[in-house]
């Protein structure tokens, strides 16, 4: 029989996920071997009318990678969709948007004009910026569009599973592909990682004291850390106890503060949110002012709270003042 | 910070004294005012009777004029020395505060004249500014030839204290007393010190109005007071300008001087007599014999 | 969802309460038994403490179309449950900053003390953010996702919830 | 711990049910049109409308609907959940069904009552049940818990509200802590002389109220003490009282005298609180002759030895019994009750605050507080109501309403000062057969035997003059007001301002909050009305209750009352405090708070959030734990739960995530 047809690509994202198929190490040949791996632009030498060519359904899975923020983008993952039996979205930006999800706090024009006007290498004189058709001698020349706002996988196609994690831990990839190439896989829409958060694998979870009350909080900059105490304890805005776990802390361990990556568990509806009301409720101080003080230590919540899931989040990006109706 | 000055049409009329020796008394206290500039009618009682909206206006036009001048950020006290004045800008102030819709009608109007008018402008009496602002510890410093044996009743008339007016009890109020005692005047105590002097019946109705000044009259001179102190114009006007009139009417001699107690401040400040305008007053003051005083107009 | 905002009728601001049992909700009781008119706007879910308030349960009345939010709890010092009302604070203190940074109007979302016998309070609370939130007219967020696939969606986000009741 | 699971009750099969509630809902929402909607709603099998759907047959269609298998829960648009939702539940529970699968939409309070334009009400109406409708949806079958109640009673304050309280309880049994402020009960009406409108003698009927309470065995009395401190909750709460040292032991002093006689202040010259200042007393002294305990009591302010510690304290030595002990310390009690009654009582108006008075001015101005003490045989004047200079009084004004009825002081009717005016009016002609001449506003004697004591008064020819009091002052204009009060007021019956000189003013002054009345509610944690009065439960169906369950208010704490409705309420209030503690057992609310024990990381968030300290955490499954005995169910820890894993019966994210949904999707 044949060996089930699979596809690895990617959207917006920096390539850690690819880099985390090939950290599979040793293990990739078992896959290698188990499956025939029909596209992968960044390892293997197919084109856009090879996928076309597949029939509809041809593919077992597909494994798509970063947000999607451009028609190209969108164009790449309905094809692939049509082609699949089962589309996974892999790692953090095809699940939450992730860290290019951030660029939803702001729009396209303010994106474009930061990069091709105000960074301090460029000289652009002309104020030349990405056209999405350009008549050259040669013909009509074309790039695809940037969105104003970034969307995450499952916000432009229908996703059947979930692999978190910024890229997603070798552990939990290797359990996924076991289940697809066992068949054992759980209900559509589920995320492939335990439904349960961090602290309960982290390393140092055996040093937390029984009540967390936070009167400071600190960067890790700003500190003398502890390496084995709780992250948290120290003052450090820690997101384990919101996230999924599932990585055994490869962060917390390496003294580095969870930050999300893994995204909430099945029982939280907005992440950011969550881990705000989490991290809010144990400062110690109950008159406002002393409140409002030792809450300005959380420097850019936005960012802090919604790193990677800013697209997934239930404002889904910045909210732009419309003009009132009737006007 | 400087006070913005709003003398109305009495004080520089028939009041003329009050602002004399208001001013004297200030500057001798080294208390900064200035008049306000291009300032109009307070929107008097007359006025409110007849169109309460101008009136408004015009009370607004003042007070807005008075946040111009002093500038923005700045605080804008106004001192209104004339009873009638007070009231009406501070209720202009309180209806414009209370009421959007007038407010917005004000502000409209007020655009017109390129003014804006904020609600920043306070309207304080010159009571209020001297014990809340300066203290009696100044006033005291500065006196020099104390009112010994002075006996003085402090009149405050009808409209100073009420109803807005928040520096003072509005039915026993003491301000101008401690201001007398300071002086080193001795303070007769009554009960009339708010009661109707007449107000604009003395000029329509005179009888009424004349009986009810000399209510007050008698009282006063019952307690044994050398002289009445009162804080509005036409309350010293209706006191003092029918005395021997009354004399005949009531067929008991009226006689008892009635003067701005700014004026008795420059007394014991021991300011020029001049520069108080005690002269202009019909019944004169007697300085206290204590401190050989003599006939003042003399 | 977003039906009334398509119509061309003046538009009306969705207001969302949430009122601690003990104080607000009692106080909104207050107004009604004094028979005190207030805009019809704003439309209260019952929590029994402001402590309870979670800020996912404001971001989705944002969500799913409210223009508005309003907390109300006990006075500081008075919680029915000692002191749940300094933990909404805390979290609402971060959270408007948040808000802020996402670019929602602070008047959007209020949160206010109200005592139970301060009804005339809720009447007023009500109708300032009432006017306050028309000033700012409808917040229309970005669809949660492409034309289409919104609807299917919505549902599954409806499913997740029901789902939770279930496995929980 | 019940945990929801939807599949153990199959789809759900809602029914809703909207009441008109008569025209109190129906003449605004368009009861017909929210029927039509409700039908559309998922889940919804059921759906009526009934005129008063808090009566038996209204009830009954839920519970038809209910046994026929037609619906499984159930939500009721009417009034306010804290109205009736007791009564909705006790129905579907009695039908056989779990009283918790039901909620209701609060189309009256928040609706019909509130709101002017019917098609907005009827929008709303709509969204409120499209609410319910989505949240019960999800609501799970729970159980309610119930604690034993501490049969012990405190109450606050040894007024006559207090003790009438204390005995009734005492009398049925239950141990009562009476704690009082002063070093005596008796309170106010331990200083009158007479009460209206028998005119029967205060002290003989207040006195032997006053020592059964001493003698009885059930009642603790502690006096000279206050409340420290209140924790718990209904049918538990841990009480410390603060007992203030009286440098007296209270064991051994018999009340004799003789240390206050021996005291070096030969003469008494501090002013005697209990003759509001009309008399003098020593550091050491008994408030009155009556005063229960009969015992000593040293003021610290005043008494040398404390202060100085160079007395010769010949109080001491005076002491046969060695009662006078001054190294006593203030002692905390710690108690256990099932039920707090409050009867903290009032305070009487500042006459000096209306300055045209002349309270505090003029000589001959009296509080009706004062000339109550002077009217007392056993007062300051022995009963003579004297002016200062020793005289009988030839007229008498007394001023009603002084500090009631009044925009610039108090909005309200304080309900005693006409009675009591009528009284002392009485008193004082009795004893000096003065002209007396009232000014009211309006007379309000309503009340048994009350009007009939007006009409006596008046043909005793008592003057009656219909007018606020404009000013009192001293000045005459003729010569028969020389050195007289002149009381001017406008008579509004004849519409002419009257002159009335008189040699002594009654100020009828009202009552008022005690000034900590503040303080006092957030001790006990329960709410004060706009004027600073404790809020009862509800004004009609509760007077007596509080929002906090298990506290009770007696007597003028919670608004201006007299005697008989001191007592009568005081009555009413430990009737309700036996029926909680007959009862023996509270049933508490199932909204508590779980833990999803496989899903909860162990992160410890919760526990330190917890104000009762119901959550801990368990070292062997390294999961937080939720005590439900504990849990008051105030949801601050599933708000924090970082990963969703704690969870609130009644109150789940999941129910409330719908709720809001359907409030703002629907319509």
């Amino acid at each position: 029989m044949s060996k089930p047809k699979v596809a690895f690509y990617w959207c917006a994202s920096c390539g850690g996920c690819e880099e985390a198929v090939v950290d599979l190490a040793e293990d990739i040949l078992g896959v290698v071997s188990a499956v025939d791996i029909m596209f992968w632009p960044v390892a293997l030498d197919f084109k856009r009318h090879d996928v076309e060519a597949m029939p509809d359904g041809s593919l077992a899975v597909s494994f798509i990678n970063g947000a999607v923020r451009s028609s190209e983008q969108h164009e790449m993952v309905e094809m692939l969709r049509k082609k699949s039996q089962a589309v996974i979205a892999f790692g953090s930006c095809a699940h939450m948007g992730g860290i290019p999800g951030l660029a939803n706090m702001f729009g396209r024009k303010e994106l474009l004009a930061n990069s091709y006007f105000d960074v301090p290498s460029v000289i652009n004189d002309q104020k030349v910026l990405p056209q999405t058709t350009f008549d050259a001698p040669e013909g009509k020349l074309t790039l695809p569009e940037m969105w104003e706002t970034v969307k995450t996988l499952d916000q432009v196609i229908d996703v059947d599973y979930y692999l978190p994690g910024c890229p997603p831990p070798v552990k939990i990839i290797k359990e996924a592909l076991n289940a697809i190439l066992t068949g054992q896989l759980p209900p559509k829409g589920a995320v492939l990682a335990p439904d349960e958060a961090l602290c309960d694998e982290c390393p140092r979870r055996d040093t937390k004291p029984d009540k967390i009350i936070i009167s400071k909080f600190v960067r890790p900059h700003q500190i003398l850390m502890d390496h084995e105490k709780c992250l948290l304890a120290q003052g450090l805005v820690c997101l384990g106890p919101v996230t999924r776990k599932g990585c055994e802390g490869s962060c917390t361990k390496a003294s580095m503060p969870c930050t999300g990556c893994m995204g909430p568990t099945s029982r939280v509806v907005d992440f950011g949110g969550k881990a705000l009301s989490a991290i809010a409720s144990i400062v110690d101080a109950k008159d406002e002012r002393e409140i409002e003080a030792a809450l300005m230590e959380v420097v850019d919540p936005v960012g802090t709270f919604y790193r990677y899931s800013l697209p997934t989040s239930l404002l889904h990006r910045r909210y732009v003042q419309t003009v009132k109706e009737g006007e | 910070m400087s006070y913005i000055y709003f003398p109305g049409c009495s004080l520089q009329s028939t009041g003329k004294p009050y602002e004399e020796s208001m001013q004297a008394v200030f500057a001798a206290l080294n208390i900064p005012i200035k008049e306000l500039d291009d300032w109009n009618c307070c929107g008097a009682t007359a006025y409110m009777s007849i169109s309460e909206l101008k009136s408004f206006a015009l009370s607004a036009r003042n007070m807005a004029l008075a946040e111009r001048q002093a500038g923005a950020g700045n605080s804008a006290d106004m001192v209104v020395p004339c009873a009638a004045c007070y009231l009406g800008l501070n209720k202009a102030h309180h209806y414009l505060a209370e009421n959007p819709d007038l407010n917005a009608k004000i502000k409209g109007a007020l655009g017109v004249a390129g003014l804006n008018y904020s609600g920043r402008a306070r309207i304080r009496h010159p009571l209020d500014v001297l014990v809340n602002d300066i203290g009696m510890k100044a006033v005291t410093e500065r006196v020099k030839q104390p009112l010994k044996g002075m006996k003085v009743a402090c009149y405050y008339g009808c409209q100073l204290v009420r109803p807005y007016a928040d520096f003072d009890d509005q039915h026993e109020p003491t301000t101008m007393d401690v201001i007398m005692k300071a002086l080193g005047a001795e303070v007769v105590d009554w009960p009339l010190k708010t009661r109707c002097c007449g107000g604009s019946l003395t000029g329509t109705v005179p009888d009424v109005g004349q009986r009810l000044s000399y209510i007050l009259l008698r009282e006063a001179k019952k307690r044994g007071c050398d002289v009445i102190a009162t804080a509005c114009p036409l309350c010293q006007f209706n006191l003092e300008c029918y005395q021997s009139e009354m004399s005949r009417k009531y067929e008991a001699p009226v006689n008892v001087p009635v003067a701005y107690f700014t004026q008795l401040m420059g007394m014991a400040f021991g300011l020029d007599h001049k520069k108080l305008g005690l002269k202009r007053l019909f019944v004169p003051v007697h300085a206290p014999a204590a401190v050989g005083g003599s006939h003042v107009a003399a | 969802m977003s039906e009334n905002k398509s119509t061309p009728k003046p538009f009306e601001p969705r207001i969302v309460a949430f009122f601690c049992n003990w104080c607000t909700y009692t106080a909104a009781d207050l107004a009604g038994t004094a028979r005190m008119r207030y805009a019809p706007n704003v439309r209260v879910v019952r929590i029994m403490c402001s402590g309870r308030l979670d800020p996912q349960f404001v971001l989705t009345a944002l969500r799913e179309g409210a223009d508005g939010v309003l907390i109300g709890g006990c006075h500081p010092g008075d919680c029915h449950y000692q002191e749940g009302n300094y933990k909404a604070l805390r979290r609402f203190s971060l959270f408007k900053r948040m808000l802020n940074d996402l670019g929602i109007e602070p008047a959007r979302v209020r949160l206010e003390w109200i005592a139970a016998s301060e009804g005339d309070k809720v009447q007023r609370v009500i109708n300032e953010m009432t006017e306050a939130v028309r000033a700012l007219g409808p917040l229309k967020l970005e669809p949660r996702a492409l034309e289409g696939l919104e609807a299917s969606l919505s549902e599954k986000a409806a499913e997740l919830v029901l789902t939770q009741g279930e496995t929980s | 711990m019940s945990q929801p699971n939807m599949k153990s009750n199959g789809t759900p099969k809602v029914g809703v049910y909207v009441c008109h509630c008569g025209i109190n809902i129906a003449h605004t929402v368009d009861v017909a049109e929210t029927v039509k909607f409700a039908a559309k709603l998922p889940y919804v099998t059921v759906v009526r409308d009934y005129k008063f759907m808090c009566s038996d047959p209204g009830q009954e269609l839920i519970q038809q609907d209910f046994r026929d298998g037609k619906v499984d829960r159930v939500v009721v648009a009417s009034c306010s959940p804290l109205m009736h939702e007791a009564t909705f539940r006790r129905a579907l529970a009695e039908a056989g069904g779990n009283a918790f699968m039901f909620q209701m939409a609060n189309i009256r309070e928040h609706v019909s009552w509130v709101t002017l334009d019917k098609v907005a009400a009827t929008d709303k109406a709509k969204a409120l049940i499209a609410a319910a409708v989505a949240r019960v949806v999800l609501h799970q079958p729970l159980q309610k818990t119930s604690v034993p109640v501490n049969p012990d009673v405190l109450i606050v304050g040894g007024g006559i509200s207090g003790i009438h309280a204390a005995l009734t309880a005492a009398n049925a049994g239950k141990k009562v802590y009476l704690v009082e402020r002063d070093p005596t009960i008796g309170g106010h009406m331990a200083k009158f002389d007479k009460t209206f409108p028998t005119l029967d003698c205060s002290a003989c009927i207040l006195t032997p109220k006053m020592s059964a309470v001493r003698s009885h065995p059930n009642i603790t009395l502690w006096t000279y003490s206050e409340v420290a401190g209140v924790e718990g909750y209904v049918g538990n709460f841990k009480v410390k009282v603060r007992r203030k040292p009286r440098y007296v032991d209270e064991e051994l002093c018999v009340g004799c005298y003789e240390c206050i006689e021996a005291c070096v202040y030969k003469k008494p010259r501090f002013p005697d609180e209990f003759n509001v200042g009309l008399s003098m007393r020593r550091p050491i002294y008994i408030p009155f002759p009556q005063a229960t305990p009969l015992v000593a009591v040293i003021d610290p302010e005043t008494c040398a030895q404390i202060k100085t510690g160079k007395c010769k304290h010949p109080c001491v030595e005076a002491c046969l019994r060695n009662a006078i002990n001054f190294d006593q310390k203030e002692v905390i009690e710690e108690i256990d009750v099932g039920a707090i009654i409050l009867a903290t009582g009032f305070k009487t108006f500042d006459a000096s605050r209306v300055s045209r008075y002349g309270y505090g001015k003029y000589p001959n101005i009296y509080s009706s507080l004062e000339i109550e003490r002077m009217t007392n045989a056993a007062g300051p004047t022995g009963g003579e109501v004297r002016l200062t200079n020793g005289e009988k009084p030839k007229a008498v004004g007394i001023v009603h309403c002084v500090g009631s009825r009044d925009n610039h002081t108090n909005q309200w009717c304080s309900r005693v000062c006409c009675m009591y005016s009528l009284k002392l009016a009485h008193l004082i002609k009795e004893r000096t057969e003065a002209e007396i001449y009232n000014f009211y506003i309006d007379m309000r004697t309503p009340g048994k035997g009350y009007e009939e004591f007006y009409e006596r008064l008046l043909k005793e020819n008592v003057h009656f003059i219909r007018g606020r009091v404009a000013e009192i002052s001293d000045w005459a204009m003729t010569p028969e007001e020389e050195g007289k009060l002149v009381i001017r007021a406008e008579d509004t019956l004849v519409g002419v301002v009257r002159r009335i000189p008189v040699d002594m003013v009654v100020l009828s002054v009202g009552l008022e909050p005690q000034a900590d009345a503040d303080d006092v509610r957030r001790l006990f944690n329960i709410s004060c009305g706009k004027e600073g009065w404790f809020l009862e439960r509800h004004p009609k169906l509760a007077p007596v209750s509080t929002f906090t369950d298990g506290v009770f208010l007696a007597g003028a704490c919670q608004g201006p009352k007299d005697i008989p409705d001191c007592v009568a309420q005081a009555g009413a209030a430990t009737a309700e405090a036996l029926a909680l503690i007959d009862a023996g057992k509270v049933e508490l609310e199932p909204n508590t708070a779980y833990v999803l024990e496989e899903v909860c990381s162990g992160c410890q968030t919760c526990i330190g959030l917890c104000p009762y300290s119901a959550i801990t955490f368990d070292k062997e499954k390294k999961v937080a734990v939720v005590n439900g005995a504990l849990c008051k169910g105030c949801g601050t820890c599933v708000a924090s739960c970082p990963s969703g894993s704690l969870q609130q019966n009644l109150f789940t994210d999941a129910q409330i995530l719908h709720e809001i949904k359907g409030v703002v999707n629907y319509v």
